[in-house]
């Protein structure tokens, strides 16, 4: 479905996407890990078109993604989770689920099932919400475009556990029970492992690693050169 | 305390949100000390804090000893406290040379007679052109030193942001993720000008590449969530089980 | 306590017209972030039209204003796509220098096919004069101008905080990059809205001419006082823009009656000290990235 | 190579300056003296673009208009106007242009200057050259006292207020409430009516100084309201502020309450009349021309004028009409062959049938000297028209 | 590269050569001179053009280098000019003598007006408070008929010989020599600070604010201290037109002569030094010329000329030109690999 070819990309002249390569089917669900800074937000934004790509190919379904229109994307298939959030602050909850709608089966009345606070909240406007709050909304605002791939970008971080919990319930059920195709961005380790099949290694902006997630998870010093503090050498 | 840079309980809140809670930071003169922390902990509000650009809503900022919390941050600079940027920031039109004379001219103003500031051209400042030089060709960048900044290389301009903040001669040196962005080939440059830095100058150091955090710094802070979570040598960083915590996800 | 309450009308009633002229710049201005001077061009053409439609067309006051607005805004877009989206991105120099060019060729052509000279308008009979209530004079034009302006703030209100189109302006000037991530084409949205803000300038020209005159140089005449407004009441905010030229219009038609000596200093001196206070207008709304 | 470069980005910079310059001294060069021949230049210095831009087209248009009706041919030298534009009252332009006119057109005459300040710049140049100047529009006493070269054919401020005064007085109004624009003129007028009005024993009960940009005219008029004066003496800039007042004075309802309208000519200006459509009808005003007067040469002035432009002329189309006559006068006079201070010999105490009546050129002050008539507002055939009903004979300049 | 001396040198040759006149600046300078001698019939022209293009240069200093958007910059040209012309009407006729209070009081209203821009707000606060400025100065002027004449004029302006033994003539040429005089004496002052570690410093600061923060410029010192030198020197350029016209209009202090001076500054090309000299020259000839040509109608030329040159012309007649010598160096490039 989405393919990715020696891909370098960046910000202007800078280079964070440093010869990266990936391949997902649809279906799967992949966990991108790696520490702060290596590229993982970036790979994202590269998908939506939001850096400059210097080389390589990105193919989105059979058709090549670098040369659709940003406003395109959403309508070809790809929802964003952006790392801020950046809920429209000024609108409310429930028009910044609608504002950007798409048909198809998650409509206003699934996703309050799913977030059912966003329901309670849905006269608010998204300035005034707490962070997990923004979160769902972010993500409900995703999936009412219908998206064939949903690319979360750090859901759980900086949220206090309980709510994180039930995020993580949330996105285990998109995965499950809907079938969501989806590419999550985390720093929780762990948790991003369990939620997902199949997990990407990034360092320094190329994927250095990839597994399933059960493998990985029965073999986490792995990981942790590549994700812990500890470095390999002395 | 003999510490050449500190913050005595440095509180800062933007309205409810608190930012930076009870952040005592202290460097030892000649410290390689690197501040590391997951994303959204407050490093750069630290660093803004730190030079001025920010005001604390309590607690103070320490200099050679002097509380410089409510000085100007050009000032901060004259005193010996200096920074880069994460993101470049230069002067894109201008030439290196010219952007490090003017450093050195800036730092020199007070020693520089009206005539030669305001109405003699830069040229007759020759020994702060030559220091210019003498720097421009220690970070590498003497072959480039005459064409606009925006025409230069990434890893260049990286290198000049470094001779930038080197030309005030500070006492004290923020380094903001010196190696961002800097694609692979071009990065083996950089770690060597860094590990030849003088040992005069200590160094702040924040910086997402563990191998350059390690390989480079003789303590480090672990600030997560605008709070201090520990602060120790990099094998006591590397074993603590907070830190793996934050860095792996809870259940370890 | 009468003469009171007259110079509160007048007042008002100035700051409604202020208001009619200079909301569309504050939509453009603030929406879109473009330095378009020459907002007083859309304007301009709004009184010509105007008095060409009554004139030549026989069409009544009334009627012909939706057909001004209209026309202004479908107008504005050929503009916009020759001359104003190049510019999008440029610096506020560049923006300032192509809307001070069209300003000078409107107002050469404006001259070139009207003449030089102050174009009639004909309001009609029920219009003009005044009510009196309770010992108050109240002009008529002047209600109805505050009526129109209610009208407009409810409207622009409704347009942009409960339809769909609103929604995606909103969402578009909160967050351009987000915004097209989420499949809103922020050209086309800035389009739209850019047709919106011409064509409201061209029904506040067509209002305005009755009190202001309309002449080749209208643009660059009123060019301050839309600018004052807009500035003073924070560019982009509706509200804001209702505020100052309400603030501004008491407060200048109160020196006028009160300090006659002083008439001319006191708009000047008021949007300086309000300025001071406000750097960024009464309720301006910083411009996320 | 990196030197090379730069040297190479200079030198074609500095070619690129040094072009630049070239282009300048040819522009300069280009326009460098026509060939003189069997003409008499007259140097036209009025208001061509911006806000006055009207000036300047009823100004031609007269002298034009008299060309027009008496051939361009007078004493068997063809007369060519030569116009420059100085976009406002901007002086030092206006000086630069009369300068330029002198030394490089090398003209006989000069003429139009709309505004007092753009006259009072070129009065030394004038002097020193001895260039007779005809003053076709600006209005402040003073002016013709600043060069011996100066006459002038339109009118003086208080030579049209005064007037307005003994008339006001005649019937009886007692009263009276002043306002004026907030300028130079203004305060002039303001000055000229109290000093009339109150020798003869009127009270001035108020006094109202507007702002020239000021789109709004309520708070003054509702001052004079409150100020319950018999009858208000306004002057104010023709065009959109006469406008605007007249509606807010009409929408106010001060004539309904009995408060009479008195201005100058100014205001009701002829070719405005129709912009000022209903709101200025019952104005009484004291003015030196009407269209609507009633004379052969008004109708061959008029009959002319609209040759060149379809709208009404005012009377800066006379005074640029009059102008003209008084320069082909003394072209036949002299018999072709212009000297200043013959010129100025010949227009002293010239006589001419001008197409608002007789007129005269003071032989002492060089200022004109003109009936000057009551008018009132009256719809005639659809028209407005400032219909004259009273007229005082041969009035001087006051101020001096 | 063995030649170690002659490499470390070349960086101070460089600069060297970036502040030496440049031979079309010296041509530049004499080609005024030799107006003097060529056109003696447009003297009162050019040195118009030399008043405004001085003019334009002070509104540069802001403008290009120090980055500040301004539309009242005809207040201080106002002040020079009244200033001048007031002492000129009551007896005090020398002409330097007058520059100089004229410069003088230009600059306390430009030091104190500063302060009212370093309060925060964006390019659009800026602008609005500096419109408004000089529209209150205006309406000042106006207002005071008494001691500026109003709408009318100062009159009575006599300026003295110059030196005692120059008067100003008919012809302009005295005129043309003081103006050129000063306005070259004035140019070369600001050339030598621009290229002065002052000049670079306000460079750096134009181009990145948060990085000469960051290397100790005193910012606001700095607009401070740049805003009050442009005011001094508007100042003088405001007076010089008083002492050459011997009128003084109220037209000097419109909103009219900032925005002209604006679009005179940007046609040249900001931050150029020689932008504003080129851009009153190409508007003033190309008012005078279109305008000769069809009075009612050279706002049109004058509207399509700002069009093309913010679609395709981008830094003025002289960033244009700049950009043409690059594409050219370009071409040469390739042409020789």
């Amino acid at each position: 479905m989405l393919t990715l070819e020696h891909v370098y990309a960046g910000y202007g002249e800078a280079i964070v996407i440093d010869d990266c390569s990936l391949t997902m089917d649809e279906g799967e669900s992949i966990a991108l890990l790696g520490r702060n800074g290596v590229g993982k937000s970036s790979l994202l934004l590269t998908v939506m078109g939001h850096t400059k790509v210097h080389r390589g190919s990105i193919r989105w379904c059979g058709q090549d993604l670098v040369k659709v229109p940003q406003h395109a994307r959403a309508r070809a298939g790809l929802g964003w989770v952006p790392q801020e959030r950046e809920i429209f602050k000024s609108l409310t909850v429930e028009e910044n689920l609608t504002v950007t709608a798409l048909p198809g089966k998650w409509d206003l009345k699934s996703i309050y099932a799913l977030f059912p606070r966003l329901q309670e909240r849905r006269r608010n406007f998204g300035n005034q919400l707490s962070g997990g709050e923004q979160q769902m909304l972010a993500i409900g605002r995703a999936l009412m475009l219908n998206p064939k791939l949903l690319l979360l970008d750090e859901p759980l971080e900086g949220l206090a556990p309980v709510i994180a919990d039930e995020l993580c319930v949330a996105i285990q059920r998109m995965i499950r029970n809907e079938g969501q195709s989806l590419i999550l961005v985390e720093q929780h380790v762990e948790q991003a492992l369990c939620l997902t099949h199949r997990a990407i290694v990034l360092e320094r902006g190329r994927v250095v690693h990839n597994a399933q997630c059960p493998d990985l998870l029965g073999n986490l010093s792995v990981l942790e050169k590549w994700v812990g503090v500890r470095v390999a050498h002395p | 305390m003999n510490a050449i840079l500190q913050t005595r309980d440095l509180w800062k809140a933007f309205g409810g949100l608190i930012v930076t809670k009870d952040v005592n930071l202290s460097l030892a003169p000649g410290a390689r000390h690197a501040l590391i922390g997951p994303n959204g902990a407050g490093k750069t509000t630290l660093i803004n804090q730190l030079t001025g650009v920010l005001r604390p809503s309590s607690g103070s900022v320490w200099l050679d000893g002097a509380d410089i919390t409510r000085i100007p941050p050009n000032e901060r600079v004259y005193r010996g406290l200096s920074r880069t940027f994460q993101i470049n920031t230069l002067f894109p039109r201008l030439t290196p040379l010219e952007a490090v004379t003017n450093t050195i001219c800036v730092r020199e103003r007070k020693r520089l007679n009206i005539l030669k500031r305001r109405f003699f051209g830069v040229s007759r400042c020759s020994t702060l052109i030559d220091e210019a030089y003498a720097l421009l060709e220690q970070l590498n960048l003497a072959q480039d030193c005459l064409v606009e900044t925006h025409t230069l290389a990434y890893g260049k301009q990286r290198l000049l942001e470094m001779a930038l903040a080197l030309a005030t001669r500070p006492k004290v040196l923020l380094l903001d993720e010196p190696a961002a962005g800097v694609p692979e080939g071009e990065s083996d440059e950089l770690f060597e000008v860094l590990n030849t830095l003088p040992k005069e100058i200590s160094i702040l150091l924040i910086e997402h590449d563990m191998n350059l955090v390690f390989n480079f710094a003789d303590r480090i802070t672990v600030l997560v969530n605008g709070e201090e979570l520990v602060t120790g040598t990099p094998s006591e960083i590397a074993d603590d089980p907070r830190v793996r915590e934050v860095y792996l996800g809870k259940g370890h | 306590m009468l003469s009171l309450l007259g110079v509160l009308f007048d007042g008002l009633a100035y700051g409604a017209l202020l208001f009619v002229i200079s909301v569309g710049l504050s939509i453009t201005l603030g929406l879109m972030g473009f330095n378009n001077l020459a907002h007083g061009v859309f304007a301009m053409a709004g009184g010509y039209l105007l008095v060409t439609l009554m004139s030549k067309a026989g069409i009544g006051f009334l009627p012909a204003l939706p057909i001004v607005f209209c026309i202004v805004a479908v107008g504005s877009l050929v503009l916009e796509r020759t001359l104003y989206r190049q510019l999008y991105k440029s610096t506020p120099l560049d923006q300032v220098l192509l809307s001070v060019g069209i300003i000078f060729i409107a107002t050469a052509g404006t001259t070139f096919l009207w003449g030089p000279g102050q174009q009639p308008v004909v309001i009609p009979e029920w219009l003009s004069g005044q009510y009196s209530v309770l010992g108050l004079d109240l002009s008529r034009y002047r209600l109805f101008l505050m009526a129109i302006v209610a009208g407009i703030t409810l409207a622009l209100v409704f347009g942009l905080e409960r339809t769909r189109f609103g929604a995606k302006i909103r969402a578009s000037v909160d967050n351009q990059r987000t915004a097209e991530s989420m499949g809103i084409r922020v050209e086309r949205v800035f389009q739209m809205t850019f047709a919106l803000g011409s064509g409201l300038a061209g029904l506040g020209g067509a209002l305005g001419v009755d009190v202001l005159g309309l002449d080749p140089n209208f643009a660059i005449k009123y060019l301050v006082y839309f600018l004052l407004v807009v500035v003073v009441g924070g560019p982009g905010s509706v509200f804001g823009t209702l505020l100052a030229a309400l603030l501004l219009g008491v407060a200048d038609i109160a020196g006028k009656y009160y300090v006659p000596q002083l008439g001319a200093f006191i708009i000047y001196a008021a949007m300086i000290f309000l300025l001071l206070l406000f750097p960024h207008g009464l309720l301006g709304r910083r411009k996320s990235k | 190579m990196e030197k090379q470069r730069h040297n190479l980005l200079t030198i074609v910079h500095d070619v690129a300056v040094f072009l630049m310059v070239m282009c300048g001294i040819v522009a300069l060069a280009t326009d460098q003296a026509h060939a003189a021949g069997d003409t008499i230049k007259v140097g036209i210095i009025t208001e061509m673009t911006g806000t006055f831009a009207d000036f300047g087209r009823h100004i031609v248009g007269g002298a034009k208009a008299y060309m027009k009706v008496n051939g361009d041919t007078v004493a068997g030298k063809k007369v060519e106007l030569i116009i420059r534009d100085t976009t406002g009252p901007v002086p030092d332009v206006a000086k630069r242009l009369a300068q330029e006119l002198i030394v490089k057109d090398k003209v006989d005459f000069i003429a139009g200057l709309g505004f007092t300040p753009n006259a009072l710049a070129i009065a030394p140049l004038v002097t020193e050259a001895k260039k007779p100047t005809i003053i076709m529009n600006a209005a402040t006493s003073i002016i013709t006292t600043k060069s011996p070269y100066f006459a002038r054919v339109s009118m003086t401020l208080p030579q049209v207020t005064e007037p307005m005064a003994q008339w006001a007085f005649k019937k009886g109004y007692r009263k009276i409430y002043t306002l004026v624009a907030d300028y130079g003129p203004g305060h002039d007028a303001e000055a000229a009516f109290k000093k009339a009005f109150t020798k003869m024993g009127g009270e001035v009960i108020g006094e109202s100084r507007v702002p020239l940009k000021s789109p709004e005219f309520g708070p003054y008029v509702q001052r004079i309201k409150d100020a319950k004066p018999q009858a208000v003496f306004a002057f104010v800039m023709p065009g959109e502020m006469a406008v605007a007042f007249m509606k807010t004075y009409n929408e106010r309802g001060l004539a309904k309450s009995g408060i009479k309208l008195l201005s100058t000519g100014d205001v009701m200006d002829d070719a405005v009349q129709d912009a000022l459509g209903d709101h200025a009808l019952g104005v009484i005003s004291s003015h030196q021309y009407s269209v609507a007067h009633k004379s052969q040469e008004n109708k061959n002035f008029l009959a002319a004028y609209s040759k060149f432009d379809p709208q009404r002329p005012n009377f800066m189309a006379v005074g640029g009409y009059d102008g003209m006559a008084a320069i082909y006068n003394v072209i036949k006079q002299l018999n072709g062959k212009i000297d200043g201070d013959k010129a100025m010999a010949v227009l002293k105490g010239m006589k001419l049938n001008s197409p608002r009546g007789p007129i005269q050129i003071d032989a002492a002050t060089r200022d004109v000297v003109q009936n000057i008539y009551i008018r009132e507002v009256k719809k005639v055939d659809g028209h407005y028209y400032n219909v004259e009903f009273e007229t005082f004979n041969a009035v001087k300049d006051p101020g001096k | 590269m063995s030649d170690t001396l002659a490499r470390d040198s070349r960086h101070l040759t460089f600069l060297r050569a970036r502040e030496r006149w440049k031979p079309a600046e010296i041509a530049f300078w004499f080609a005024l001179v030799g107006v003097y001698f060529v056109f003696p019939t447009n003297l009162i022209f050019v040195s118009q053009i030399l008043i405004t293009g001085l003019f334009a240069l002070s509104l540069d200093m802001i403008l290009g280098y120090a980055g500040i958007v301004t539309l009242g910059h005809a207040a201080f040209f106002g002040i020079g000019a009244y200033a001048a012309g007031l002492m000129a009407a009551h007896g005090w006729h020398e002409p330097l003598s007058g520059l100089l209070v004229a410069g003088l009081a230009a600059g306390i209203a430009g030091y104190l007006s500063s302060f009212l821009l370093s309060r925060g707000g964006g390019d659009l606060t800026r602008l609005m408070i500096t419109l408004g400025i000089g529209l209150l100065l205006f309406e000042v002027a106006n207002s005071a008929t008494k001691y500026t004449g109003g709408v009318d004029g100062l009159q009575g302006v006599e300026v003295g010989k110059l030196f005692g033994v120059f008067g100003f003539d008919l012809y302009g040429k005295t005129a043309y020599a003081y103006v050129l005089g000063i306005a070259f004496l004035l140019f070369a002052f600001t050339r030598s600070m621009m290229h002065s570690p002052y000049g670079l410093a306000l460079r750096s600061m134009r181009e990145n604010q948060t990085r000469a923060l960051a290397i100790g410029i005193p910012i606001s010192a700095c607009l401070t201290n740049i805003y009050t030198i442009a005011a001094v020197i508007a100042g003088i350029a405001g007076a010089l037109l008083t002492q050459t016209t011997q009128f003084v209009g109220i037209d000097v202090l419109s909103f009219q002569r900032s925005a002209d001076l604006l679009i005179i500054l940007i046609i040249g090309g900001t931050a150029t030094l020689y932008g504003g000299f080129v851009g009153a020259a190409v508007f003033m000839l190309a008012q005078d010329r279109l305008s000769n040509l069809n009075p009612q109608y050279w706002l049109f030329w004058l509207g399509i000329i700002l069009i093309v040159m913010t679609l395709y012309l981008r830094g003025g007649m002289l960033g244009g030109l700049s950009r043409l010598a690059d594409l050219y160096r370009h071409w040469r490039n390739k042409e020789r690999p």
